[in-house]
């Protein structure tokens, strides 16, 4: 039973489900945004956590340094490509919803859902 | 490369030939209707031509093949000109011509589309008939049963749009029936779905439960198009509803595409030997029985003559799957030589069934008394061919009918001659009132007057009549001269020797 | 009803999720998977293959280097869709009649901000051109860029701020990371080696560790510029409001 | 291998991203030229595709390491020939989309935001190239995600109402996707260490984290399945695609949707091989069922819209059911009617959408209703539309033929004859749905004032790459057998 | 995990971090939720330093804390700050 020992990844899991929570369940636009966000970090975490290594330390080279002391290098290049992604598609998705409230005078899906029945029927 | 065959582009001029008429319709576009109307005939001309040239060959038992292109290993698009399928090409072609003659006087609105879709069902069809395999056959098959779908409407009244939906139902169901067999054949079957041999060896290593369920699609499948019942519901509304040169292609060619596809299936595919292992040819024997019988029943309930004659197709394009059922040898020749016998008459009735629409614009049967006065000439030929489809001598129907009942004889199976000599008796009592309207009844009849005088001022127009007299003429001739050489005989006995060895 | 569904759906997500962590290798052992296999080489060679005593950066720019092209085009893509929903300034400056901040700024603030300004600015050049030898890089330094000049619009406005960084510069440098990253791609083909080979192999091997960290610097400073203006161009593009473009005087 | 062709792939990716970065700069100094260059940056890559013609090794594939770092320790690009042949479908259907975009977005979108339409087109294109021939599961979700802004963008590129509402839906599905992608990807990165496709696949049989590989490839199933929008996670497909402009929605559901499906392959193929099927079989069931469930759904939705974008955009979700069925059937014919499925069906569909924005760019017409009689005024769209539609339903010899044969064929042999038949009722309900508009088109009489006597065909920029694209299904279909042979070694190469 | 001081830190963080997450979807005032988000995006910082990766701690606390932040107060200025009922 590694999930005590595992408890980092368990957190970002969770954080991942509450960040899915607030993209399914909350009406407002901005708290989706928020918890794509929270998605977004909580995989982000949970890639940096793979990379660690017990008593590791930081992957830059110093005079006298082990290599083999240092944490994984990989993931966090990766993420550093991931936190670019995440910031993009959080001004693309507020850039949206900026257009979407000018337009519709409100930020809640319901709304602007409903409206669309409405619009059809 | 089937074993024995001559590489030739021989096969691809029939099917060429006809783009003609698109070629000459795309230059001329609305000018020149004439001239344009003449070409799109000569087109149809050539490529009857173009097969006509290769009957010395074909009796010899040479064989033609012409790849066009291949696929994947075993699976490729390519034409191959056997016996059989040189004998639909044939009888085909010359329909084809002759219905674009008469075509051009009775076509008087929308003539390029009409033209176009025409000589391009034309050219499909004869590709179909010399295709290699059933995957190239089924390529062809398709163009053709929706370049037909134009020809269906071409009248576009409400009837005519009604008979196109449903033509469209039926078919594009049968060509999915379709199309999974051939599929499940090409599995089952070691990837090869070939005509080449007569009876596909890979084939036999199959389970049962999978030889069957390939031979009732493609039956089925095929079965929409030769309206075999219950899958016969869009022949009567097509028929009527299309232009008469139409529907006498439909009856005379297209129905006969789907027996001709059933054939490929008994003969090349499966063939002989496996499909009675299999033991269901019986059954389908019984549906073709049913729908002799059922067919002609309900022709004798139609007023609309070209109704009636629609009916009485789908009895009558029962007779070759019943002839091909029989396993015997004089059934199956039967089974052939209908296909030919069967496109003379019906289209010829068709085509007087056009006359009398266009000039005296009658439908009903009940309504056409003393229409053989008016139209003499053209109803002479209707009665003979309708005295031919009961069966009478000397004519091609005898003939037919004969061959089959001494293959069911052959069979062992004498329940089919019953059944043959009841259908005779029906298509007698639908056709003879027909005719005894036409030449008996005439206006005033009962009140005492003469019959009319002979009037042949309505019949001048050669176009017409032309390909009516000839069909007429050929239905008897063929029945009297039964051996000659090019005549369905031959060619079907040549046939039969190779699936009958 | 379908919120409850939607809860379920979340609540079995997370126990599956939990699951898959109870069976995963245990963090950080140095036997694990991740820690044996393909990363030793990164960190006992990067130094000598990839001239990059920060790791990451060795991996960033050198080893995984089509992913940070993919990554600055990204950024790039990201910008291109903002303008492309909210739509960009005329030629010219904008007006400011849009007071981002309900905060009167203070002269102190403002005089403060003018003052450190320059320095975050001078902090982020540092960044970049260090990257490669501790933490931080080109885009650590563009987005600070992009901070500081946030920083700046708040408390000046987006007028002064649009004119400090001008349509013109920005037009011309947004797509500068994205094309510096391709450009020495381009010269590793042309060098010899493959796409974005930095160690070209028809340069002598006494002059590969120089060409390799100048070829860095040059990338790093690619994106940092290229990052700094898709950020102020994003901001200005989120800010501004409908038709508020004043005509170029 | 050797030459300098070798580096033409990565060429053809990256030339447009390069292109792209130009274009502000360019519209800053001559807005007229930024379609001509967009169309010139892809005509290259395009053009420089054309070049690897016969390079590819069938059943083989190019191995392309880039920076020379050899593959488990830098980015290799995989090349294999249905990759090759993918990029080729995705350069040649961006250059008709791009070249028909230059008359149309005049019309639809507002001046300052054409240069960024021309960015966001350039992104998109190349970056659906890489998508399909990386060979590291990282670079596959930055690919993705490059793709996945560009379109979420287009979508809202009008800035009309619905058209941002659609958008913000779209984004709203597509986010949490990618970002279950990056999970999968490191949930798979936890237990092999590697990220190369290769590597993974050797590493993935011997793991003895089963648990954790399920995990992983379930969500990265579920992710692409987002972005492919099969069935039951469908919602956001056909808002975006009928209300996009109409060149983009060509390319969205015409390549975007397809790409991501087969991005489903390379994962099922590449990643998890047929070593480690035991491990993903039921997910790959689950996958069949609801491919199977988008064919008839999508179909039958189609069926009943009145609106013909949007009746495309639903058989849109019908035939990425096809896509998924051919997948699943895991046998290199299934997989070789998959990808053909993706090019024709892309070819046609592109099409379809082309000649709805001919009728809309004309009229300003999107009602089914209102195309009865249209021939008399736009025959070549007209024309071009049942051309398309052929395809759409798969009538020989069209391209749509040959994908569906070995579809069809494909589950036959699998032994799955069900999903043969859902396959074929999938064909007759595209039949069904594109009969209707063709009937409409040249067997009705027209209402009174829609249309005229007058032909008022599209403009040229329009109506030639409408098409062209309408001949090329043609042509997919009667020289299919130029492809066939390489896509099936291909394929079983893949096994 | 051998309880040690680090380890405690880290529960303290994640926990706290857990607590952020859920408070900044939950509240109703979306300027309190973003402005918790920031506060998240720090921790997050914080906890990818202990996990030895100062370039992603940089990184995140620029760009998660601080540009992303910048962009959701100007998106709330430019709509409403009340999430609607």
């Amino acid at each position: 039973m590694n999930l005590w020992h595992n408890f980092h990844y368990a957190v970002a899991m969770v954080l991942f489900c509450v960040g899915l929570y607030a993209v399914i369940m909350r009406r407002n636009i901005i708290k989706k945004i928020i918890g794509i966000n929270i998605m977004e970090t909580s995989v982000f975490l949970f890639l940096i956590s793979i990379g660690y290594r017990k008593g590791g330390v930081a992957p830059v080279h110093v005079e006298g340094l082990d290599p083999s002391r240092m944490v994984n290098p990989l993931p966090q290049s990766l993420i550093l490509t991931g936190i670019v992604v995440a910031v993009s598609i959080t001004a693309l998705a507020l850039s949206l919803a900026i257009l979407l409230y000018r337009q519709f005078g409100t930020l809640d899906v319901n709304r602007l859902f409903r409206e669309e029945e409405e619009e059809a029927g | 490369m089937p074993e024995g065959a001559v590489r030739s582009v021989m096969p691809l001029l029939p099917i060429l030939f006809p783009w003609i008429s698109l070629l000459a319709i795309a230059i001329f576009r609305r000018r020149a209707l004439r001239l344009r109307l003449w070409l799109c005939f000569a087109g149809s001309a050539l490529s009857f031509l173009a097969v006509i040239v290769l009957l010395p060959s074909v009796l010899d038992g040479k064989t033609y093949y012409f790849k066009l292109a291949s696929i994947v290993e075993g699976l490729e698009i390519s034409l191959y000109v056997d016996t059989l399928g040189y004998y639909f090409s044939l009888v085909l072609a010359f329909m084809w011509m002759l219905c674009t003659l008469y075509s051009i006087s009775y076509i008087d609105h929308k003539q390029n589309r009409y033209f176009a879709f025409l000589a391009m069902c034309g050219s499909f069809l004869i590709g179909a008939a010399y295709s290699r395999n059933m995957f190239t056959y089924f390529i062809f098959y398709e163009m053709m049963t929706f370049g037909s779908y134009p020809l269906i409407i071409h009248e576009e009244t409400a009837m005519a749009r009604r008979a196109g939906y449903k033509y469209l139902v039926y078919a594009i169901g049968g060509d999915v029936l379709l199309f999974f067999a051939i599929i499940t054949n090409y599995f089952w079957g070691g990837g090869n779905v070939n005509f080449d041999q007569w009876g596909l060896p890979t084939l036999a290593a199959a389970s049962k439960a999978a030889l069957l369920t390939i031979f009732s699609s493609y039956i089925a499948g095929f079965g929409v198009k030769a309206a075999i019942m219950p899958l016969h519901g869009w022949v009567p509304d097509a028929h009527p509803a299309a232009p008469s040169p139409a529907s006498a292609l439909l009856s005379g060619v297209i129905l006969k595409a789907g027996a001709f596809g059933i054939m490929r299936v008994i003969f090349n595919l499966f063939g002989i030997d496996l499909m009675k292992e299999l033991g269901v040819h019986w059954v389908v024997a019984v549906f073709a029985c049913i729908t002799i019988v059922l067919a002609s029943v309900f022709a004798l309930t139609q007023d609309n003559l070209k109704r009636r004659l629609a009916y009485s197709s789908i009895g009558q394009v029962s007779y070759i799957i019943l002839g091909l059922t029989m396993v015997s040898r004089d059934g199956t020749l039967g089974g052939i030589m209908q296909l030919a016998h069967h496109a003379l008459m019906k289209a010829c009735l068709f085509l007087c069934a056009g006359v009398i629409l266009v000039r005296t614009g009658k439908k009903n049967i009940s309504d056409m008394k003393g229409v053989g006065y008016q139209l003499p000439v053209s109803m002479i030929c209707f009665s003979v061919c309708a005295l031919a489809m009961v069966g009478t001598p000397p004519s091609v129907g005898f003939i037919t009918k004969w061959m089959l009942g001494s293959g069911a004889m052959e069979a062992g199976l004498p329940v089919y001659v019953v059944v043959l000599l009841v259908s005779s008796l029906l298509n007698a009592a639908y056709f003879l009132p027909i005719i005894y309207v036409a030449f008996f009844r005439w206006e005033g009849d009962e009140e005492g007057h003469h019959h009319p005088a002979l009037d042949f001022n309505s019949e001048r127009d050669p176009l017409m009549m032309v390909p009516v007299v000839i069909l007429a003429l050929l239905v008897v001739v063929v029945g009297i001269w039964v051996t000659v050489p090019g005549f369905p005989l031959s060619l079907a006995s040549r046939v039969a020797d190779l699936v009958f060895p | 009803m379908k919120r409850l569904v939607s809860l379920l759906f979340i609540g079995a997500l997370a126990l599956l999720l939990l699951y898959v962590v109870s069976k995963m290798p245990p963090m950080g052992e140095p036997t694990n998977p991740t820690m044996t296999h393909v990363v030793p080489r990164y960190l006992e060679k990067s130094e000598g293959e990839a001239h990059a005593r920060n790791v990451v950066t060795g991996v960033i720019i050198n080893y995984r280097g089509f992913d940070t092209l993919g990554e600055v085009t990204v950024i790039y893509c990201a910008l291109a869709a903002v303008l492309a929903v909210l739509g960009r300034e005329k030629r010219g400056r904008i007006r400011d009649y849009v007071e981002l901040s309900g905060i009167p700024s203070s002269v102190i603030v403002r005089t403060m901000v003018a003052l450190v300004v320059p320095f975050i600015v001078l902090f982020s050049l540092y960044v970049i051109l260090h990257g490669e030898m501790s933490p931080g890089g080109g885009f650590q330094g563009g987005a600070v860029i992009g901070a500081s000049m946030i920083i700046f619009t708040t408390v000046f406005g987006l007028h002064l701020s649009s004119v400090k960084v001008p349509l013109k510069v920005r037009a011309a440098l947004e797509g500068s990371a994205v094309i510096t990253f391709f450009l020495v791609g381009i010269a590793g083909i042309l060098g010899g080696g493959n796409f974005l080979a930095y160690a070209w192999p028809r340069v002598s091997q006494s002059l590969q560790p120089a060409l390799v960290t100048w070829l860095t610097v040059l990338v790093e400073v690619g994106i940092g510029l290229g990052g700094a203006m898709v950020f102020v161009s994003i901001l200005f593009a989120m800010v501004r409001e409908e038709g508020a473009d004043e005509p170029l005087a | 291998m050797s030459g300098a062709y070798r580096h033409f792939p990565i060429l053809m990716v990256t030339i447009p991203f390069f292109g792209a970065a130009l274009l502000p700069f360019l519209a800053y100094l001559r807005r007229k030229a930024v379609p001509w260059a967009s169309a010139f940056f892809l005509a290259i890559s395009g053009g420089l595709g054309t070049f690897l013609v016969g390079k590819i090794p069938p059943g083989g594939h190019l191995s392309y390491p880039l920076g020379g770092w050899e593959p488990p320790y830098g980015i290799e690009l995989r090349v294999d020939f249905s990759g090759y042949f993918l990029m080729m479908a995705v350069a040649g259907i961006s250059l008709a989309a791009v070249i028909y975009s230059r008359r149309y977005i005049e019309k639809e979108v507002e001046g300052g935001r054409i240069t960024a339409y021309y960015v966001l087109f350039l992104l998109m294109s190349a970056s659906m190239m890489g998508f399909v021939i990386t060979g590291d599961v990282f670079n596959l979700f930055v690919m993705m995600e490059i793709l996945s802004i560009s379109s979420y963008a287009l979508v809202a590129v009008t800035g009309n109402r619905n058209a941002v509402r659609a958008a913000f839906k779209y984004l709203l599905m597509g986010a949490p996707s990618s970002i279950m992608v990056l999970l999968g990807v490191g949930l798979l990165y936890s237990v092999t260490g590697t990220l190369n496709m290769a590597d993974l696949a050797a590493r993935v049989g011997d793991t003895g984290y089963r648990e954790v590989l399920i995990a992983s490839y379930a969500i990265l199933v579920l992710a692409f399945m987002v972005k492919a929008a099969v069935f039951p996670l469908h919602l956001w497909l056909p808002d975006a695609h009928s209300i996009a402009p109409s060149p983009i929605s060509a390319m969205l559901s015409g390549l975007v949707v397809a790409v991501s499906a087969f991005a489903v392959a390379r994962i099922t193929f590449s990643v998890f091989t047929v070593h480690a099927w035991g491990l993903v079989g039921t997910t790959l069931e689950a996958l069949a069922v609801a491919g199977a469930a988008a064919v008839l759904f999508g179909g039958i939705m189609a069926i009943y819209q009145k609106d013909f974008k949007m009746m495309i955009a639903y058989s849109t979700i019908s035939h990425m059911g096809y896509v998924v069925l051919g997948i699943t059937a895991l046998n290199p014919e299934g997989i070789t009617g998959a990808v053909y499925h993706i090019l024709d069906h892309g070819i046609a569909k592109a099409c379809l959408f082309m000649c709805a924005g001919n009728f809309i760019y004309r009229k300003g017409f999107r009602k089914i209703e209102q195309l009865k009689g249209a021939w008399r005024e736009m025959p070549w769209t007209c024309f071009a539309f049942s051309l398309a539609a052929w395809s759409i339903i798969g009538l020989p010899p069209s391209a749509g033929f040959i994908s569906k044969w070995y579809l069809v064929y494909g589950s036959v042999r699998a032994g799955k004859v069900p999903y043969a038949v859902v396959l074929l009722v999938g064909s007759i309900l595209a039949a069904v749905y594109c009969f209707r508009v063709v009937y409409y088109m040249f067997f009705q009489p027209a209402k009174e004032g829609d249309w005229g006597e007058r032909l008022s065909e599209a403009p040229a920029s329009m109506s030639v790459p409408t098409w062209a694209l309408s001949l090329a299904t043609l042509f997919f279909g009667v020289f299919s057998y130029l492809f066939l042979d390489s896509l099936l070694k291909a394929a079983a190469q893949l096994l | 995990m051998e309880p040690s001081f680090g380890a405690l830190l880290n529960v303290l963080l994640l926990s706290l971090l857990l607590v952020t997450a859920l408070l900044a979807v939950s509240s109703r005032d979306l300027l309190a939720s973003v402005i918790l988000f920031s506060a998240y995006s720090l921790l997050m910082a914080l906890m990818w330093q202990r996990l030895q990766a100062p370039d992603l701690a940089l990184t995140e606390a620029a760009v998660g804390a601080g540009i992303t932040t910048v962009l959701f107060l100007v998106a709330i200025f430019r709509t409403r700050r009340r999430e609607e009922e």
